[in-house]
């Protein structure tokens, strides 16, 4: 019982318990079932929590201020203060709304934030449900949030969240396909839909200390990024968090919702980047394979929670940073340049792959790739690139 | 840049000549004197000081409220004998500036027949767009009509609000949603709010009887 | 045997209030719920693949462009007062009966060849993906070019013709 | 339209590695400011602005101005500074300081004023009431710690409230006080000299008057037995 | 009385019917994140576009005139702090500038000094938070203001060492400042000038090169320079669009002729070149604080004989105009020889600016009215008076 499986602790104990009680077998099936659920849910609340406080702090060290220090020690009660504001707080729904969809809302985007979170493999031992078709069900799952949306947006019955609904599900389902695509490249490499043996594939090291993860090859480098990317268009996070573009149009599709149901939808949208950026390490930063050799001692789940906390530290970096993007450039950004790029990883891994991942399939696939690159950088120096311009001065 | 005034008029005079205009003086130290012209054709005057002279920058419209026309006269002394306005009157004026020439304010003043009725100007809006807004100011303070304006409403006050507030007779209705601050201007509208405080030689009592201390 | 119990009589009824409701809106989140129900009866027979691809396809893209079409669009009233008008009644009968009748016509036919056709698992997605892209690979390419001339016709009838947003020039 | 000479001067553009513009340059060149500002926020004190208000405070600077307080110089009873002259309350842009004059029963006035009052609520603390009062009697306060809960009569400061003493004041603002009190001083001097120099004066022509009258009256003396 | 005659009508307001035409009514403000104030917009959007654009103003209408005229001239001041609450020092020397106009005071050279050092400073303040609102409306929230707000503070306390108040300074008399320099502000001040130079640096790192903002605000809410000049819009806009016009230059008051500086003129004048051109201006105000502060003389900061109470300018009016932050901040001032002004108007330079509003954003996204709101920089104090 080492550390490794600390995490199947909670599922093994109460199995045994029921067991030595003489509980029938479906019984034990359905109770380890629930407990390893709710380990992984509490988990990912609790780092909801934590979420909201770190992101809160992150930006203000970014803005020269301190951030909440004043409930509990260094803030760190300020989750359950907002928890309990959110509970207390009215709930008012508006008189237009129609009350069903308006309830249902929030709701629908939390289950499908938590189902995307069962099928991501956490550790070696620790997998909540080791799905044959895991990412197959990943994206399966994603697709209900537009939908949610939309009754948010909908069912609000005013004009901004109808605005926001329109924003939420162009830029979801523009941006839904070039996060597939990248998706294929490590599939077709790696030959399985199942996400434990995409990592196990991950495993060993080249040279010696550089980890053979997806990252470190010359499409999955190029698919990492556009993965990236998507992922932040998916997450709604910042430069395209247009949905809730709160200088425009106040607050989106949340705009209507008080109370505890706004909270469910913060839950929703953080499980959601937990989700995506769970998914983005499986694929391409070897899930919890570890980064340098001879750290075996260590147990893998830290590893996976490690990389997590960098990905999501470089989320919140990039909302520190930058402004939001308008609604068609971001239409323009995905249909003209993510899915070009993205549909080239393709080839370039397959290549990749076919020619014995060694010296060979690197000389082939590296100009590949780069060259739309510098062809973009051309173009956008020629005619798309906003100039810099001189100014004139006056006596 | 003092502007040449006369010259100006001189320009005008000649090229309108049926424009009822003349040269107002301005007795205070600045020496911004200004123009009187005829409410009817202060248009065409406008369009001919922007085509010919370049005076393209109208930069603000200001509204008056003359109740007794012989104080107008003292701030805007006439030239040679004028009959003085029988009633009181509305007075607009406007200030001209030239971006390229760099000309200081050309001041042109256009008065209104009477304070009810027919308080009408003709709008400037036409000629220089700047006015827009500052005339709908003025028919919202001041209750002046400007002819012509694309959009003439209230601007600063709410729509349903009938009288004008700069006027000089202006009284404010005592049913505002007012403060009750205990200190004396407001104090004389609590009386009919709030009975308790009675008041002394005019000025309210403070209902405390000993001298504080 | 017992989900399936629960399921048909679910997916049946989301399905005729699809068809019944007079609100637009409820009719399309209605449809959806339907595919979804199917995607789980999938699930539940066993044939994970089609499944998810079914909840994927249908729930993530059909279901989103039809409610997508609807915000766009935003039907007023006359939608609802449309549907509910008798005369529409009768004309939706007359076309959904043959339309019955030729489904019950083939279920009849088919031989029950009892429980044992039932094990999907053995189809493993390679053969699947083989298969189609070998034995059908014309169907497939067929399938391809109509989904881009949907497409297209689309884009095409979505322009509105010749209405052309106010530009700064003509305030 | 041109101006006289305008010269043409490129905006300092951001260092670009050779003139191209690479797509991403100025996003991560804004990246690296907010990085730089998250690290040095914690160990350099000029990136880290926040003062924790009630266990910190910081410290207010000489001239500055909050609600006004009245003067007095020993007793706040006996020698307040104030004579009740209200020109500050004429001066007053906001009308919120309200004296009444202290009568004695046959309305004589006491020049010291029986109700001094001045609404917080209306007060814009513009200091012109300090700036106009001619007795040294009005100046503007430092404390800023006066919240209440009762709108009307927590915020309207009465005599008792407002009266502070002159050491107040000096410890409050140094140099201001210390020029007030040579002021003060200088006139009492020359106050006291000019009523020393009345009271020669008087005596002086008491004597002539009393000489006079001593000449007058040994003729008198005559007449009146 | 004029309410009844029939000859006053009031347009009907925009119909707030709803969608018969598929166009979405939206009201924008006066509760809205991005607005700048209680300012509202009444939009007409065909999906995201704009079609027709109407704001609204009179939410912090307070009728400054009216107090104005029923008080002496003196005791408008400190309501001058209140127009524009960013910079009260350049409004009350505009008032200051008008009435020494009006009556003929001289100010003593150490007073102009102040009064340029003052006014310098205050143009830092508001070109910085204007960089931190723009950035604010476009959706980076927080940084680019914070940064701003901690320099704007260091600017803040001088003014409170000098004046008494971070902002309500009522700090200018007629004919002078209210008290001298305290001991080592003039070298506080020096410092502070000195390292606001690299502060910029870091800022323009932040925003010039920015792709997104570089993408968001290039060709926005662009418009020829002669409509502007009819708009009546006065300020970094006009300057912007390459009209040489700013009136320290045109009518110089003050003592700005002894100053050598430069005005940054832009060629398009859309959003960039407004916050552009801004960022160059705040290069010059430094230049111009760097001279006077070498050369700020010994003497006193009042007219000897400048009167305070009950101050009688002559009959007459004057127009007196300064180049403020936003604008051309002027005052027109009547006399009739009392204590209080006859009439009394402010020239407000955020609300004439807002005249060309609807013809900059016609056509353009609702994101666009956001940006082309915040690049005219309005305070709603000085809106609505």
């Amino acid at each position: 019982m080492s550390l490794e499986h600390l995490p199947r602790l909670p599922q093994r104990l109460v199995e045994m318990l029921l067991q030595n009680f003489g509980a029938p077998e479906w019984l034990v099936l359905i109770a380890g079932f629930l407990v390893a659920a709710s380990t992984v849910v509490g988990v990912f609340a609790g780092g909801f929590a934590l979420l909201s406080l770190v992101e809160r702090k992150t930006l203000a060290r970014a803005q020269n201020r301190i951030g909440p220090n004043r409930a509990g020690w260094f803030g760190i009660l300020q989750p359950v203060a907002d928890g309990i504001k959110m509970l207390t707080k009215e709930d008012i729904v508006p008189a237009k709304a129609e009350k069903i969809l308006h309830l249902l809302a929030p709701i629908m985007i939390v289950v499908p934030a938590i189902l995307a979170l069962g099928v991501i493999p956490y550790g070696r031992e620790w997998i909540p449900v080791p799905l044959e078709l895991g990412l197959l069900f990943f994206f399966a799952v994603g697709a209900m949030t537009e939908v949610s949306i939309f009754m948010a947006g909908w069912a609000s019955g005013s004009k901004f969240p109808m605005l926001g609904a329109m924003r939420a599900i162009s830029q979801m389902v523009s941006y839904e396909l070039p996060l597939m695509i990248c998706a294929l490249g490590v599939v077709m490499v790696s030959g399985t839909l199942s996400l434990p043996d995409i990592v196990d594939r991950q495993g060993g090291f080249h040279l010696g200390f550089i980890p053979a993860w997806n990252l470190f090859t010359p499409w999955g480098l190029v698919a990492g990024l556009l993965f990236y990317v998507c992922s932040i268009a998916e997450a709604n996070r910042c430069p395209f968090d247009l949905p809730e573009g709160e200088s425009e149009i106040v607050a989106g599709h949340m705009t209507e919702y008080s109370g505890f149901k706004y909270a469910l939808f913060f839950m929703g949208e953080y499980l959601g980047l937990f989700a995506i950026s769970g998914l983005g390490i499986t694929l391409f930063l070897g899930g919890w394979q570890a980064p340098l050799p001879g750290l075996d001692f260590v147990p893998t789940w830290i590893w996976f929670f490690a990389k997590l906390c960098t990905v999501i530290f470089s989320f919140l970096w990039i909302r520190a940073t930058f402004p939001r993007v308008r609604i068609d450039q971001l239409m323009r950004f995905a249909w003209l340049c993510m899915i070009p790029m993205a549909l080239l990883t393709l080839p370039a891994a397959a290549i990749w792959h076919f020619a014995g991942r060694g010296l060979l399939s690197w000389v082939v696939t590296v100009p590949l790739l780069l060259i739309p690159w510098v062809i973009i950088t051309v173009i956008y120096n020629k005619r798309l690139a906003p100039t810099l311009r001189t100014y004139r001065f006056a006596e | 840049m003092i502007v040449e005034i006369e010259t100006i008029l001189a320009g005008i005079r000649e090229a309108l000549p049926n424009s009822g205009i003349s040269f107002r003086k301005n007795p205070g130290p600045s020496g911004q004197h200004s123009l009187l012209v005829d409410g009817s054709n202060l248009v065409e005057v406008c369009q001919f000081l922007q085509d010919t002279l370049d005076f393209d920058l109208l930069s603000n419209v200001t509204g008056v409220d003359w109740p007794e026309p012989a104080k107008a006269d003292a701030v805007a002394v006439p030239e040679g004998e004028v009959t003085p306005a029988a009633e009181g009157f509305l007075e607009v004026l406007y200030h001209l500036y030239s971006t390229n020439r760099r000309v200081g304010p050309l001041v042109l003043r256009a008065r209104t027949a009477d304070r009810a009725g027919n308080a009408k100007i003709p709008s400037v809006v036409s000629v220089f767009r700047s006015a827009e807004f500052q005339e709908r100011e003025i028919f919202d303070l001041y209750g002046v009509i400007f002819t012509g304006h694309p959009d003439l409403r209230r601007i600063l006050m709410w729509d349903e609000f009938v009288d004008f507030p700069m006027r000089k007779d202006y009284v404010a209705p005592d049913d505002y949603e007012y403060e009750p601050t205990p200190h004396d201007a407001v104090l004389e509208k609590a009386k009919t709010h709030y009975p308790s405080s009675e008041t002394q030689d005019g000025k309210i009592q403070d209902t405390r009887k000993e001298p504080v201390l | 045997m017992i989900p399936l119990l629960i399921l048909t009589p679910l997916i049946l009824l989301a399905a005729l209030g699809a068809v019944w409701k007079a609100r637009p809106v409820h009719a399309a989140l209605l449809l959806a719920l339907t595919l979804a129900l199917n995607a789980i009866l999938y699930l539940v027979l066993g044939a994970d693949f089609i499944g998810l691809i079914q909840f994927m396809v249908y729930v993530g893209a059909v279901a989103v462009l039809i409610v997508f079409s609807l915000l766009i669009t935003r039907p007023g009233d006359e939608a609802e007062e449309i549907a509910r008008r008798p005369r529409s009644l009768v004309t939706g009968l007359a076309c959904s009966l043959p339309v019955l009748a030729v489904l019950l016509f083939m279920v009849s036919r088919f031989e029950t060849a009892g429980s044992a056709a039932t094990d999907a698992r053995s189809v493993s997605i390679e053969q699947l993906g083989t298969t189609l892209f070998t034995t059908h690979a014309p169907a497939v390419m067929a399938v391809g070019v109509l989904l881009t001339a949907v497409m297209i016709g689309a884009a095409l009838f979505a322009r509105e013709p010749g209405k052309k947003t106010p530009t700064p020039s003509d305030s | 339209m041109d101006s006289p000479s305008s010269t043409i001067e490129r905006l300092p553009a951001p260092k670009r590695p050779g003139g191209w513009s690479i797509p991403g340059w100025g996003l991560l060149q804004g990246l690296a400011v907010t990085g730089r500002n998250m690290v040095e926020s914690y160990y350099k004190k000029e990136r880290m602005t926040t003062i924790q208000y009630p266990e910190e405070r910081a410290p207010i600077s000489p001239n500055f101005r909050n609600f006004p307080f009245l003067v007095f110089d020993t007793d706040p009873a006996a020698d307040l500074r104030c004579t009740a002259c209200s020109i500050c309350e004429k001066e007053c842009p906001p009308q919120c300081i309200y004296i009444v004059l202290d009568r004695d029963e046959n309305g004589k006035s006491l020049k010291r004023p029986r109700v001094f009052d001045i609404d917080l609520s209306v007060c814009m603390n513009c200091g012109i009431c300090a700036e106009v009062c001619p007795f040294d009697s009005i100046y503007m306060d430092g404390e800023y710690e006066l919240s209440t809960d009762d709108r009307f009569g927590g915020l309207l400061f009465g005599l008792d409230r407002l009266a502070k003493s002159a050491e107040y004041h000096m410890k409050l603002r140094p140099e201001q006080a210390t020029e007030v009190m040579a002021r003060r001083k200088a006139e009492e001097e020359k106050k006291a000299a000019a009523a020393a120099a009345k009271l020669a004066k008087a005596k002086a022509d008491a004597e002539a008057k009393a000489k006079a009258a001593a000449e007058v009256k040994p003729e008198e003396k005559g007449e009146e037995v | 009385m004029i309410s009844d005659s029939s000859m006053l009508y009031s347009t009907p307001a925009l119909e707030t019917g709803d969608d018969e035409d598929q166009l979405l009514r939206v009201s924008l403000g006066p509760q809205h994140p991005s607005t700048h104030g209680v300012f509202r917009m009444n939009v007409v959007l065909d999906g995201e576009t704009v079609v027709s654009l109407k704001p609204v103003f009179g939410y912090l209408h307070r009728n400054h005139e009216k107090i104005a005229e029923n008080a002496t001239y003196l005791s408008s001041m400190p309501y001058t702090d209140r127009l524009d609450y960013i910079c009260p020092l350049s409004n009350n020397w505009a008032y200051a500038h008008a009435v020494e106009k009006l009556a003929g005071i001289e100010v003593p050279e150490r007073a102009e000094y102040m009064r340029v050092i003052l006014a310098e400073l205050t143009r830092l303040i508001n070109h910085t938070a204007f960089a931190g609102f723009i950035l604010g409306d476009m959706g980076a929230w927080g940084s680019a203001l914070m940064y701003a707000f901690r320099e704007r503070e260091k600017i803040l306390d001088l003014f409170e060492d000098l004046t008494g108040a971070r902002m309500m300074a009522n700090f200018m008399r007629f004919g002078g400042c209210r008290n001298d320099l305290p001991a080592g502000w003039a070298m506080k001040c020096g410092k502070l000038v000195d390292d606001y130079g690299p502060f910029l640096d870091e800022m323009e790192k932040f925003l010039v090169g920015n792709e997104i903002l570089l993408a968001r605000t290039q060709d926005v809410g662009q418009l020829p320079k002669d409509i502007l000049i009819n708009g009546g819009i006065t300020g970094p806009m006009l300057r912007a669009a390459g009209v040489n016009y700013d009136i320290r230059k045109v009518e110089p008051y003050g003592i700005y002729e002894r100053f050598d500086f430069r005005i940054p003129l832009g060629e398009i004048g859309d959003c960039y070149d407004r916050i552009m051109i801004r960022f160059l201006e705040m290069r010059e105000s430094l230049k111009i604080l760097r001279q006077a502060l070498d050369q700020l003389p010994e003497g006193d900061y009042i007219h000897p004989k400048a009167k305070i109470r009950n101050f009688k300018p002559p009959v007459g009016e004057a127009y007196g105009r300064i180049e403020g932050p936003k604008g051309e901040l002027g005052f027109h001032l009547i006399s009739d020889g009392t204590t209080n002004p006859y009439r009394y108007r402010v020239r407000p330079p955020s609300f004439i600016n807002l005249t060309l509003l609807e013809d900059m954003c016609l056509g353009l996204d609702l994101a666009d009215v956001v940006i082309i709101l915040g690049s005219i920089d309005i305070v709603l104090g000085e809106v609505d008076r």
